[in-house]
């Protein structure tokens, strides 16, 4: 597959039909992947496609403004790419997308880091579940898109995770959260990485007025996390990078998980669907529940 | 933080619409209904002005409880303001839960210019309530 | 000096602290990683060869900090610094590339200018280490002047050699705590530990070379290319053992002391809206000039101690190592 | 900054149970205030006289008010600053009264509240920022959407203030429902007589442009600045040649069911809808004309000597600028067929009230005979049911008609007076008279014209013998009735228009579960909507009598003239801005904002040094709700008068 993407971002770049391509190379370690952002048809050779392409390449498109740009995506960074074309982000007629069939990618996570070789590749939670296996547009297809069938077990709950959690007692759950945003250092990588994060300001950079605490503390750190999670309500397609850029752990997939379940069961919303979608918190249906309001 | 419980009374803000809410508390005044003095009302043109981030700000600055107050459905000032707000907070109010903040510190209620009685009790209802709940313990007050 | 315990017996003596100190040490989260946290007993440690993901920089060089409140109380203008931390700490199981973190540290927060909060917290605070014996892939220490076995910096420096354990005292705070360990070890044993200290050297296979100056590259397109990946997160600069740009904010009435990061968009951004540093290439290029040329022009060594967090935790692994090696200098 | 505060005793209504004196001292300590001061009546000739003092003589900037509701002296205290030289939006009130003094006993807790609510004030005042009412030009015509008696009424109103107004109707003539009405109730006024001079009026009158057969294509703008494009329909029909003298549609060959009269007659291809109307220009109608369908035929064109027609007529699209729309888009029929009971609609002689007001009318289908439609004999035995979809939740509406009662006595008492030997009966539910004689109306035909009024829905309809078989239930008297009928007559209730939600979202302006426009408030502001400029008058609303449908459409005329007569458009400043650099341009905020009034704009961004889109509040459309704010996620539009740090400031001091 990895060829067939080498000749197709040849051909690409030499006929001119895009400026660059946003693409994985392997990375300095000799194992991982890495983004990699390709201009010339020499360049094209680094270009590679396996397990170990996790990133959300769209996170990249904002760099790029008024060039043609050729990226490659998997099934779920597409949706990304949904939203911000939804978003006016970008404009369709300067991507040119490059879906790759994804077999599902390794959970970088469970790699263990004092083991210098090449390791059995654990799935990403994410890949687990996901039950597409063609994306719902592209200009250019590598490969038939097949699934791996160890992968999307069928039958098998995404939201496991978040039922698993609101079983528990409100006490249970917030000594849980406390704990793990307990780590949180701040550093806003879930943010960086996250492609629906673009906000040329980020609230919680904004000083007058500052909304929230920027000290590493619970109030602080509560805020933070609650207001990244309302900020990608009806917007997060779950890539999963959040989770994953995060250095200290906290399973941020979780709570965007029950984010998307619960608008799914009260608002029968889905995010990145299509580009016309009235973004979830623009719109309202009179019908809407309200059962908690008094 | 709050230190002795016996001594401790719950700090509530209500966020209330210009039209209906506010103006029902005004009614609940000339009809001289007596409530609670816990509740400190911030005025906002329309349920749908209110800001997640004001009640993190809130729950996060000590305040105990939470209310945002508006027109009835179908009776926005705006026509459709309180439909943005109830949609928005639904979703704020089942993430809080999931992580464990007590819902009852954050709330809603639909009062109208004429529901002086309904905002006298309400506001007796959330100040027992939250008394029930206890100090909010996220905030730094 | 050396004393050789075995493990029951270390775990004694770290149990005995904890009547004295507030004990921190790595703990392993599972399925989290490794992290400095305050221990109850001796058992919540872990001395094995995985690296903490954070440094032990975060309690001296806080994340964030409040360092004094003011206003107006009742009609009348107020300032108070926050008090300082008074208890006694003891941190064990620091690796040698944290300490010399620290060390570095020193030179600006505990030089000329003398950092209050940094000062009274490294003065409270004895540093026990441990060596490394199985470095990650991405370690470099000894390319930077550093190695696993390293002393720099602690009080004290625990080598695991089977079931035993050898302490290596280096200062007096050192000596005080370990005293309750009278047995030196035998020749044989610290032959033993010599040749434990060489292997270590060897265990460490990653070398890289670095420019002894960058002053020619600084508007090389290289810059470009080798930043054009970043994320321009905070992950790099806040596990960074060396870092210490930091940000003053004002919250309510108090004044907080936080982390800030070459690495954001919004570092160097003036009040009047411009910025040095307006894009990640510029960004990227201080954060390699700040570490390797102008922190040794300077102080007279590299502002980096190879301990390879910025790589293994880099979300779209950007290598610094690399990255300095192939500088087109 | 130097900040005021001025607490009110508001005689003992505060001071009774709040210590202003500890108050006005405590306001002392807060920041930035230099000032304060108490008063028995603050909203008093003296009271104002000491606030301007104290502005005057302590240079205050921005002003504190601790006293009752803003609702009740905001404007006064606004004004006072403004007489005093300071922007009247530095001021806030504290309402001490309704909220503190009237709803708490104990003067010690009244009294801290009142310190804190005063906090709260104090806190937002300090970054109020002086603020200009805004104007905006308007465009002075009007745009009547719909030429009914609804859209003529407001355009003759309108053009009787001589401002120039432009109805655009999709018929072929003005006129709308009232065009085939017969008499009209209680009065029996002839309906003709009545509307056709105001057809006639609005055609001659030169503030009126009539747009026949032409339809709303799109609206753009907002209030002052509607961009209208119309869709005039072809023709085929040149109007400044047609003198509409008939030739045309004497010789057309192609007959078809004729709409006006509901399929009681024929028209031809080439028509005018009616005799009267305006204006008198026929159309081809593209679908059943022999020319257009197959290129056969020709013959209109051969007839006409003023060589009017023209079959390479295309649809031609306008451009107008409007400051202000009256809709009055009317409604029509409710479709009888899903009713079972009633025969499914394929009896020929149940028929609907406005087949009746048809074949009433002396230049109708039948001259003026009531007949049935099957056989043509005439109808003596006339059952009328009311509440045909109306107030039914299961198969029609949920509301009522309103009209239904009223125009099913008239017809009873048509019925009478077009054939003496008649007997009418009439299903009811409840008898809705609730207007100026209209009681009286419904008694004279129960009494003077003996109809009979049976309480009871009918079960079952069905042929025999000729006759249509009416099962019912009287519910007064408890018997089951069962009623040989010539003829019955169904008051079918009256629902929006098909496309009545497209032409609502075109406007943006909401519209309810039925399909009917929403106004601004169902009490203070009837006829107009949410959306500024544009105004709602009869049944496109909510079904109205006629006389209803007058009244509001000079009250949207009205309010229409209202907004025109101005020099220019002044809007209360409390509105949202953008701050373009923190703006990604995601247009949450205007797929969020009911309004309308953010758009998009270019701009330079000097750090990117690239053109980015951001949005931009339309300062005269905004209303201020703020809902803009709390969608943005950058928090980059924020509300004048209710700022972001205000609020956030409000809440740390609390």
């Amino acid at each position: 597959m990895s060829e067939e993407l080498k000749n197709k971002a040849k051909e690409l770049l030499t006929n001119k039909k895009v400026d660059l391509i946003i693409g994985y190379q392997r990375a300095a370690d000799g194992v991982l992947a890495a983004p990699c952002f390709i201009d010339s048809q020499d360049d094209a050779e680094k270009l590679i496609w396996d397990s170990y392409c996790v990133y959300n390449l769209a996170s990249y498109l904002k760099d790029f403004p008024a060039k043609r740009k050729g990226i490659v995506v998997k099934v779920c960074d597409l949706k990304s790419i949904t939203v911000l074309l939804q978003e006016n982000q970008v404009k369709r007629e300067e991507l040119l997308i490059i879906a790759a069939s994804c077999p599902g990618v390794i959970d970088e996570k469970r790699l263990n880091p004092l083991d210098q070789q090449a390791q059995e590749i654990v799935f990403a939670g994410k890949c687990k579940t996901c039950k597409t296996i063609t994306p719902a547009y592209y200009d250019i297809l590598i490969n038939e898109p097949q699934k791996n069938d160890k992968l999307s077990e069928i039958g098998q709950d995404e939201y496991e995770p978040v039922r698993k959690l609101e079983a528990k007692s409100i006490e249970e759950r917030f000594k849980f959260w406390e704990s793990e945003f307990s780590r949180c250092i701040r550093c806003y990588a879930c943010r960086q990485i996250c492609p629906l994060c673009y906000c040329p300001k980020c609230v919680a950079e904004q000083i007058t007025p500052g909304y929230f605490s920027k000290g590493v503390n619970l109030e602080g750190n509560l805020s933070w996390n609650i207001t990244r999670a309302m900020h990608l309500a009806g917007r997060c397609i779950d890539c999963g990078e959040c989770e994953r850029a995060c250095p200290v752990g906290i399973p941020l997939r979780d709570i965007n998980k029950k984010i998307e379940k619960e608008i799914k069961e009260l608002f029968k919303y889905e995010a990145g669907l299509s580009v016309e979608q009235k973004p979830l918190l623009s719109c309202f249906d009179k019908s809407d529940p309200e059962d908690f309001i008094k | 933080m709050t230190g002795d419980r016996s001594e401790w009374e719950p700090k509530i803000v209500g966020f209330l619409c210009n039209w209906c809410s506010y103006a029902g508390a005004d009614l609940a005044g000339q009809s001289r209904l007596e409530y609670p003095p816990n509740v400190k009302i911030i005025r906002v043109p329309c349920s749908g002005r209110v800001n997640p981030l004001f009640v993190l700000k809130c729950l996060s600055s000590g305040v105990d409880g939470v209310l945002i107050s508006g027109c009835h459905t179908g009776d926005c000032h705006y026509s459709e303001g309180n439909f943005h707000a109830r949609r928005r907070f639904t979703i704020l109010r089942k993430l809080f839960e999931y992580l464990g903040i007590d819902p009852k510190r954050f709330q809603m209620a639909w009062v109208s210019a004429s529901e002086a009685d309904k905002w006298a009790k309400l506001v007796k209802g959330l100040v027992e309530e939250i008394r029930q709940a206890g100090p909010n313990k996220l905030g730094h007050r | 000096m050396l004393r050789i315990a075995q493990k029951e017996e270390l775990q004694k003596m770290i149990d005995g602290f904890l009547a004295d100190y507030e004990v921190i040490g790595p703990r392993e989260l599972p399925g989290k990683g490794i992290f400095y946290q305050p221990i109850t007993n001796a058992q919540d440690l872990y001395l094995g060869e995985r690296f903490a993901i954070e440094p032990v920089k975060k309690f001296f060089f806080r994340p964030s900090e409040y360092l004094f409140e003011g206003g107006l109380k009742e009609g009348s203008e107020f300032l108070e610094g926050i008090p300082l931390a008074q208890n006694k700490r003891m941190i064990i199981g620091v690796r040698p590339c944290e300490a010399r973190g620290l060390a570095l540290l020193d030179k600006i927060f505990n030089t000329e200018y003398k950092d209050e909060a940094y000062v009274s917290l490294r003065e409270k605070t004895i540093l026990v280490g441990l060596s490394c014996q199985a470095p990650g892939k991405d370690c470099f220490c000894t390319s930077i002047g550093g190695s696993p076995v390293q002393a720099r910096g602690m009080d004290a420096l625990i080598f695991s050699a089977g079931s035993k354990y050898v302490i290596e005292i280096i200062t007096d705070k050192g000596k005080d705590i370990f005293d309750t360990c009278p047995k030196e070890p035998d020749k044989e044993e610290i032959k033993a530990w010599e040749s434990l200290k060489e292997k270590s050297n060897a265990a460490l296979r990653k070398k890289i070379k670095i420019p002894e100056s960058l002053d020619n590259i600084f508007e090389s397109g290289y810059w470009g290319k080798v930043s054009s990946a970043c994320i321009s997160c905070g992950v790099c600069t806040y596990l960074c053992p060396t870092c210490h740009c930091f940000d003053l904010v004002d919250e309510e009435r108090k004044k907080l002391r936080c982390y800030d990061g070459c690495a954001f968009s919004d570092f160097t951004l003036e009040a009047s809206g411009g910025n040095p540093r307006p894009t990640k290439m510029e960004r990227y290029r201080q954060r390699v000039f700040h570490k390797f040329d102008y922190f040794k022009k300077n102080f007279g060594e590299h502002l980096c101690v190879g301990c390879g967090r910025c790589i293994r935790h880099c979300p779209v692994k950007m290598n610094i190592a690399e990255i300095v090696d192939q500088a087109p200098v | 900054m130097k900040i005021g505060v001025f607490v009110c005793h508001c005689g003992t209504n505060i001071a009774a149970t709040v210590d202003v004196e500890k108050a006005a001292k405590a306001a002392l300590n807060l920041a930035k205030v230099k000032f304060s001061t108490t008063y028995k009546y603050m909203c008093s000739s003296p009271g104002q006289a000491l606030i301007k003092d104290a502005i005057k003589e302590k240079g205050l900037d921005r002003i504190v008010v601790c006293a009752c509701s803003p609702s009740l002296h905001e404007k006064t205290f606004r004004e006072c600053l403004k007489e005093s030289g300071i922007n009247p939006y530095l001021l806030e009130i504290a309402n001490i009264r309704e909220h503190c003094s009237w709803v708490h006993r104990d003067r010690e807790t009244a009294t801290r509240k009142a310190i804190e609510i005063m906090k709260l004030a104090v806190t937002k005042v300090t970054h109020n920022r002086p603020l200009e009412k805004t104007h905006m030009p308007i465009e002075k015509r009007v745009l009547v959407i719909g030429g009914g008696i609804s859209g003529i009424q407001s355009a003759i109103d309108i053009s009787f203030a001589k401002f120039p107004v432009v109805i655009v109707e999709r018929e072929a003539s003005i006129g709308g429902r009232m065009a085939r009405f017969d008499k009209t109730f209680p009065t029996l006024d002839c309906a003709a007589c009545i509307l056709t001079p105001k057809m006639v009026t609005v055609a001659q009158n030169k503030y009126v442009t009539l747009h026949t057969y032409a339809e709303i294509e799109e609206v753009t703008g907002h209030v002052g600045d509607f961009k209208v494009k119309i869709r005039k329909k072809a023709r085929f029909v040149d109007t400044s040649k047609c003198t509409g003298c008939g030739a045309c549609w004497n010789k057309c060959p192609a007959k078809v069911a004729s709409e006006f009269d509901l399929g009681l007659c024929k028209r031809t291809a080439i028509y005018t809808p009616f005799p009267q109307a305006v204006p008198n220009i026929p159309v081809i109608d593209r679908e059943n004309c022999l020319y257009l369908k197959s290129k056969k035929c020709g013959l209109c064109q051969k007839v006409c000597p003023f060589g009017a027609i023209n079959y390479q007529m295309q649809d031609e699209i306008i451009e107008e600028k409007f400051g202000a729309i009256i809709v009055a888009t009317g409604f029509t029929q409710f479709d009888h067929s899903v009713y079972g009971e009633y025969g499914y609609g394929k009896y020929r002689d149940v028929i609907t009230g406005l087949h009746f007001e048809r074949m009433a009318n002396s230049s109708g289908p039948t001259g003026g005979k009531i007949i049935r439609p099957s056989d043509g004999k005439v109808a003596r035995d006339v059952v009328f049911i009311q509440c045909v979809g109306s107030r039914d939740e299961q198969k029609g509406v949920s509301y009522c008609s309103r009209l239904c009662c009223m125009y099913t006595a008239k017809h009873a008492l048509l019925l009478k007076e077009h054939n003496p030997d008649s007997q009418a009966y009439v299903f009811y539910i409840d008898i809705r008279a609730a207007g100026k004689n209209y009681e009286e109306f419904v008694k004279k035909v129960q009494n003077e014209y003996g109809a009979v009024y049976l309480r009871g829905r009918v079960s079952r309809i069905f042929e025999k013998g000729g006759k249509l078989i009416v099962r019912g239930a009287d519910t007064l008297s408890g018997a089951q009735i069962e009623i040989k009928a010539d003829l019955v007559v169904l008051a079918v209730g009256l629902i929006a228009q098909n496309d009545a939600a497209k032409l609502a979202q075109m406007l943006h302006i909401p519209y309810d579960q039925n399909n009917l426009f929403t106004e601004a408030h169902p009490k203070l502001a009837p006829v107009e909507t949410i959306t500024s400029g544009v105004f709602l008058t009869g049944a496109c609303q909510s079904p109205k009598d006629i006389p209803d449908t007058v009244a509001t459409a000079s009250a949207a005329s009205v309010k229409a003239l209202g907004l025109l007569v101005q020099d220019q458009l002044e809007k209360e400043p409390l509105v949202a801005r953008v701050d373009k650099n923190l703006c990604s341009g995601c247009q949450a905020c205007i797929k969020a904002c009911s309004f309308n009034a953010i758009e998009t704009k270019e701009v330079e961004d000097r750090a990117l040094k690239r053109k980015r889109t951001v949005a931009e509040v339309i300062e005269g459309v905004c209303s201020g709700c703020g809902n803009c704010t709390a969608v943005c996620r950058m928090s980059a539009i924020d509300l004048e008068g209710f700022s972001n740090r205000q609020i956030m400031e409000e809440i740390e001091v609390l």
